[in-house]
């Protein structure tokens, strides 16, 4: 085994037994120590991945080369032959930025549960739950093999219903019990819902190609055009509900307004981008022909995704429920650079992606903040929070600058080259679209400097002149390392962009 | 010989077996109507030795000894369960069992604990407990 | 005649588990008079199914016997698959004997009688894995079910257990005679009592054509269908669930439910055209999954909850059978088959973990009980609830239920491979449905107690050895579902 | 028409018309006394038909035993001698399903058979049919032996709650009264 495959299997392996390890430890807060090294390993492994790749940060191959996806490590072994299943994992410059914010959002959560645990069960489920969840996801980012990535896909589900239920809400009367419980079932059957449509789509192109390898079915080029249509459709309706895609997003308000924050964060900051990286890796390299063929509508529905979610954000009174909103327009930015099927779409798809997860999670753990001192979540009972909590009410308003797109900051990257990637796929549609993604950027900023006049500025209500002003220690260190990556994918993203610019050229170079 | 005969008379018997099986409500006569069915199985049986081309000799006829004998043993399976029914609740109609959930109010006997053994299915009920609609 | 004819060279061998499943059957009953020790019958009948269930896996793991053959057609085929079909009922004989602890020491249950009608259902399908013909299939099936009549009433003083057996009877009866009725026509028509012979003979156009086939074949399936409580034949299975003691309804829902799969499949694979089949049990597969989920969605009562789902289960068991119709590729048809008995082996695998948790968590000889009962229970019983969890989740296909994934996989892409992909399409949307229910059931007993503080029972330990076992099983084959593929597939 | 087939008319006349009598009449014993003259003209068709073994087996099996078990039954459910009105449920759906399966099977069968005659086999053959059963049929038959073993002993448990109802809880023993 070499060390590439040593390092693959330990990024799912270690998270994996790390659960283990929580749930077998008899006391809590040595249990809650236990998965934050479990998780900091994690992170170490998945930042070793990029080490001994054959090729140098941004080195060109040409992309007939050798296939069209040249993962830097894989390990392939057969397990169910049955299924056409093989446990084939590698990483590239697609899925390693993912997998690196992955396992930093994870360790962040899990080193947060340390410092606090949400009400509702004891933290070492916690932990663990965070940690299955970790593999999930980093299963799914690693998969080359398209049942397993299902699989994956699949594992994240009920842990993730599970947190919601078991540790979200605010309030233990019987109320916010049923709330979070429908929250976390309409979470749960939508996913499924998303998930089941994945498996037929898998199955269709692997009964039509004959194998489930995501690198030997990239370009498409042995299924027919109706095996790809059906193919598409099915996968990109599974990704659409993940991301999610207006208007299959409804899950998601409630799911992350319920789920404690360490859920949300997760949710946000990483879950949503299966959805996004499936529809990148699997859905439109499996099926190029179905991709140009849903092209126009996938990029009409990311707009009106980016509208209506700037819209809804504008009308709405509740800190978690905006963020959660404000997903869905930064989501549909990045589902319109992967409609636009160019390399320039992509790579915005991608570091719209990673920049989404650091924002957002920043975003959610501050307003988790607020929440936790507060005891509400309503903009109106939160103003003058500068006058009492300055640094808190600091970092909200860099995040909230960040998350609006301000260049310089990781958000910027990500939303204008979406637009310009759409403005050079040239067409009536596309460059009405890409004003309509302007605009709807320009909404972004008003809702968000709206949630900052509101929150920051005006008189302190009395809720918030009952706070103190300092911040803990454990949340400085959850929250410095987010501000200062938002800054270094702001200043420079060839960080992501240029791990991934290889993969995608090579990925571009088969849509064609 | 016309088979069409026998086949006709065992189809008919069918019908009316089926007939009986929805109609009546006591289950004994539910059984009678069983038979009726099963007879017209054996009947069919029978006289397809005469008509089909056969494989084994005499196939029909064997198996109609089996079903013979396989009513038998139901038959006698069955009369213990609906005689075990009747000292229960001293009916036999079947068209009085729930099959769906019972509603909340209608409390099954014994139901969510553990059963009494007194209350044993020996006590069977006395002469005048039967419900009005047996007499 | 000569004399020779009634000398028959019988292969032994072959019919060793047979031998062992009715020799436990007798010795039981032996026992019982002569020992009359409780403790010792159960032994003895747990003893037995394990021999039978070791039996079955040595004779099935050598080379295919036929016995008891009229030219190339044979009455008893003991290969790979019929081993497996024996060595799991003996097995989950077995579990339901675990099972079956508490109900036997509350004491109100003749005991050797009991073990003595379970041995006999288990020669039963031991018999049923391997039968040739269709006289033979019949009678198997039979002994698989009429004990059964008389476990379901056996919760004495019960009023529900006795309305169960004479429900499940009569309608168990009824089936019967429709599967014989349609056994007669097909005598009838074709002559041919071997279900190979069968479907060489149903090959022939011109037979195929005769309306008087098509009946034939709906009317064995319809009545084969009843068994495994397909809709629309599906109505006594809740309520005989409900009624039965809980051990005997874990044994409907996994060996007898097995049964009727096992003959549904055989008639299907070998005798009867699938362009008749096939259809028919399309229809009937979506029918039951779709009503199954759609009804256990507000059931209240435990064993409802399972009943129903059970329902639904035997949907997507017979869905792979469904496709048959549309594909002539051989290899697509034995994917088929294959994929119906895998999703059969891991359904009662989990099932039986299902009851084992729900026997664990109730008072020793009690029914279901509600839903409401379950509440928190995990809380109370970490290891018998999280048991339960698994089991439940796994049923509804999710990990870490990871059998249950690779069962709907299989039958998903069978389903794909054989070109009905609408039917893929209603298993999958199916799926999400049974979700709702199982979602509910897992995680009520996770929520807080409440007021409701039912009493704190001890699980019985064989019943939670049973549950161990069999979610170890379940998370083994999990693992590596290939050994069931391939087992399946032998 | 040969005389055969008028025998097999009038006893299928009989048969079904005591049939529709089982299934109609309100009197329960009166039902089971005219299942005796079906079950017995169905054997004389097997008479004609040349399966005398099935006709008798029919006769001591059917008529002996299980008519007579039924009878038991009726009695020992304290059914009224006289007629009774509530043995029905309303007809109307079980008349369609009933008459539909009856006629329509009738008609398939008709269809398939239509006037044809074929000859009667020769008479006699008990001694084959044992041969078929104890050569190519033994599986069935011993399988059928543990069924009616089973059938034996549950019915036996059914019909007596005392067996297993009690149990001396000190010794383990149970007090059974056989």
């Amino acid at each position: 085994m070499s060390e590439g495959e040593f390092l693959l299997v330990a990024v799912l392996a270690v998270p994996a037994l790390g659960a283990l390890a929580v749930a077998a430890t008899p006391r809590d807060r040595a249990a809650r120590i236990v998965g934050t090294v479990a998780a900091a390993l994690t992170l170490v492994a998945a930042v070793a991945l990029v080490g001994g790749r054959a090729t140098g940060w941004s080195a060109y191959v040409p992309p007939d080369a050798a296939g069209a996806v040249r993962p830097w490590h894989t390990v392939d072994r057969p397990w169910v032959p049955g299924l056409d299943l093989r446990f084939h994992l590698g990483v590239d410059g697609i899925s390693w930025p993912l997998l690196v914010l992955t396992a930093l959002l994870t360790l962040l959560c899990c080193g947060y549960t340390l410092w606090r645990v949400p009400g509702g069960g004891d933290g070492r489920a916690l932990v663990a739950l965070l940690l299955v969840v970790e593999v999930g996801i980093l299963g799914t980012f690693l998969a080359l093999d398209l049942v397993l990535f299902f699989l994956f896909f699949e594992v994240v589900l009920l842990p993730m219903y599970a947190i919601i239920v078991g540790w979200g809400g605010d309030g233990t009367d019987p109320a916010s019990h049923d709330a979070r419980r429908r929250a976390g079932r309409k979470f749960a059957l939508y996913t499924l819902f998303g998930s089941v449509l994945l498996l037929v789509g898998v199955y269709v192109v692997v009964a039509a190609a004959g194998t489930a390898d995501i690198v030997a079915l990239t370009g498409g080029t042995e299924l027919s055009r109706t095996t790809q249509l059906v193919a598409f459709t099915l996968l990109a309706l599974a990704f659409a509900v993940k991301s999610p895609l207006w208007p299959l997003h409804s899950w998601l308000p409630d799911a992350h307004t319920q789920a404690p924050t360490v859920g949300s964060v997760l949710l946000a900051g990483v879950l949503l981008k299966m959805g996004t990286y499936g529809l990148i890796r699997v859905a439109v390299a499996v099926a190029p022909e179905g991709a140009r063929w849903a092209a126009p509508v996938l990029g009409v529905l990311a707009v009106a995704a980016i509208l209506v979610g700037s819209l809804v954000c504008l009308a709405q009174t509740e800190l978690k429920r905006l963020i959660a909103y404000s997903s869905v327009g930064h989501m549909g930015f990045v589902l319109l650079g992967v409609a636009t099927l160019t390399a320039t779409g992509i790579q915005a798809a991608l570091i719209g992606n990673v920049a989404h997860g650091i924002i957002t999670g920043l975003l959610f753990f501050l307003a988790g903040a607020i929440k936790d001192r507060a005891h509400t979540g309503e903009l109106s009972e939160l103003s003058g929070l500068r006058e009492t909590a300055p640094r808190l009410s600091g970092l909200l308003a860099f995040a909230a600058v960040a998350s609006l797109g301000l260049p310089g900051l990781a958000g910027f990257w990500g939303e204008a080259f979406a637009v310009v990637a759409a403005v050079e796929s040239g067409g009536a549609l596309w460059t009405t679209l890409a004003v309509l993604a302007a605009i709807g950027g320009a909404l972004t900023a008003a809702y968000l400097l709206r949630l900052l006049r509101r929150v920051t500025h005006g008189e302190p209500t009395p809720v918030v002149a009952a706070l103190g002003p300092g911040l803990a220690g454990a949340e400085l260190v959850a929250w410095v390392p987010l501000v200062l990556l938002a800054l270094a994918v702001g200043l420079a993203p060839t960080l992501v962009l240029g791990v991934a610019e290889a993969p995608v050229e090579a990925l571009v170079g088969v849509l064609r | 010989m016309r088979p069409v005969i026998p086949y006709v008379t065992a189809a008919l018997l069918f019908g009316l077996g089926v007939y009986g099986v929805l109609r009546r409500r006591n289950a004994v006569l539910v059984l009678m109507a069983v038979e009726l069915m099963l007879n017209a199985v054996n009947l069919i049986l029978v006289t397809a030795d005469t008509t089909a081309r056969a494989v084994l000799p005499h196939g029909g006829q064997v198996f109609a000894l089996f079903v013979i004998v396989l009513a038998a043993a139901e038959i006698g399976v069955g009369l213990a369960i609906v005689l075990q029914l009747y000292r229960m609740r001293a009916s036999v109609a079947v068209d009085e069992i729930p099959l769906a959930e019972r509603r909340a109010g209608e409390v099954e006997p014994h139901a969510g604990g553990p059963v009494p053994a007194t209350t044993g299915g020996g006590a069977s009920p006395a002469a005048g407990s039967a419900p009005e609609g047996q007499r | 005649m000569s004399d020779s004819s009634l000398v028959q060279a019988v292969d032994h061998v072959a019919l060793l588990p047979a031998y062992l499943a009715a020799g436990t059957a007798v010795l039981v009953l032996l026992v019982d008079l002569l020992v009359a020790r409780p403790l010792a019958t159960v032994v003895t009948a747990a003893t037995g199914a394990v021999a039978t269930a070791v039996g079955a896996a040595v004779v099935g793991s050598g080379a295919e016997r036929r016995t008891f053959c009229v030219g190339p057609d044979c009455s008893y085929v003991f290969g790979g698959r019929a081993a497996l079909v024996a060595a799991l009922v003996a097995l989950l004989v077995l579990g339901v004997l675990a099972l079956s602890g508490p109900l036997l020491r509350a004491g109100n249950t003749p005991v050797g009688e009991y073990c003595f009608l379970l041995a006999c259902s288990m020669t039963g399908g031991v018999v049923l894995g391997a039968a040739g013909d269709l006289i033979t299939l019949i009678v198997a099936v039979e002994v698989l079910t009429l004990p059964l009549y008389v476990l379901v009433g056996l919760r004495r003083g019960s009023l529900a257990s006795a309305e169960a057996a004479v429900t499940f009877f009569v309608v168990s009866v009824v089936a019967t005679t429709l599967t014989l009725l349609g056994a007669a026509l097909l005598y009838a028509v074709t002559g041919g009592l071997h279900l190979e012979r069968l479907g060489t003979l149903l090959a022939d156009e011109a037979l195929l054509d005769l309306p008087l086939t098509t009946v034939a074949v709906t009317l064995v399936v319809a009545g084969l269908a009843f068994k495994v409580a397909a809709v629309p034949f599906h109505a006594w299975a809740p309520a005989t669930y409900d009624g039965a003691p809980l051990p005997v309804a874990a044994y409907l829902s996994t060996a007898s439910k097995l049964g009727g799969v096992i003959a549904l499949l055989a008639v299907v694979r070998h005798a009867l055209p699938s362009e008749v089949t096939g259809p028919l049990l399309a229809v009937v597969a979506a029918l039951t999954m779709t009503v199954g989920n759609l009804v256990a969605l507000r059931q209240r009562r435990t064993v409802r909850l399972l009943a129903w789902s059970s329902v639904a289960q035997a949907g997507y068991i017979l869905a792979p059978l469904g496709a048959l119709a549309l594909t002539a590729d051989a290899d697509a048809r034995t994917a088929a088959y294959a994929a119906a008995l895998a999703y059969a082996v891991f359904f009662v695998l989990l099932e039986l973990a299902a009851f084992a948790g729900v026997v664990a968590l109730r008072p020793a000889g009690a029914d279901g009980g509600s839903l409401d009962d379950l509440r928190g229970a995990a809380r109370r019983h970490p290891w018998v609830g999280a048991g339960l969890a698994f089991a439940l989740i796994g049923l509804a296909g999710l990990p870490p239920g990871l059998a249950g994934l690779f069962a709907k996989v299989t039958v998903v892409r069978s389903l794909l491979g054989g070109g009905a992909g609408w039917l893929a399409l209603v298993v999958a949307i199916n799926a999400v449905i049974g979700l709702a229910y199982y979602l509910r059931a897992a995680a009520l007993l996770y929520a807080p107690a409440g007021e409701v503080t039912a009493p704190a029972v001890r699980p019985a330990r064989a019943v939670a050895v049973a549950l161990a076992v069999a979610t170890v099983v379940a998370l083994a084959v999990g693992f590596a579902p290939q050994i069931v593929l391939d087992l399946v597939g032998s | 028409m040969t005389g055969v087939d008028v025998l097999l008319l009038a006893l299928g006349a009989v048969a079904v018309g005591s049939a529709a009598l089982v299934v109609g009449t309100r009197h329960l014993v009166r039902a089971g006394l005219y299942l005796v003259v079906c079950l017995g003209a169905v054997a004389g068709m097997y008479l004609v038909l040349a399966a005398e073994l099935v006709a008798w087996v029919q006769v001591l099996i059917y008529v002996g035993a299980v008519v007579v078990l039924l009878l038991f039954a009726v009695m020992l459910t304290r059914a009224p001698i006289g007629a009774s009105d509530d043995l029905d449920r309303p007809g109307w759906p079980a008349a369609l399903i009933g008459g539909g399966a009856g006629l329509g099977l009738a008609a398939l069968l008709v269809d398939a058979y239509r006037w044809t005659t074929v000859d009667l086999p020769a008479a006699g053959n008990a001694e084959r049919i044992g041969e078929q059963v104890f050569s190519n049929w033994v599986l069935p038959f011993e399988v059928l032996s543990v069924l009616l073993l089973s059938a034996l002993v549950g019915a036996i448990v059914l019909s007596r709650p005392d067996i297993g109802a009690t149990r001396d809880d000190a010794t383990g023993d149970r007090g059974r009264s056989r």
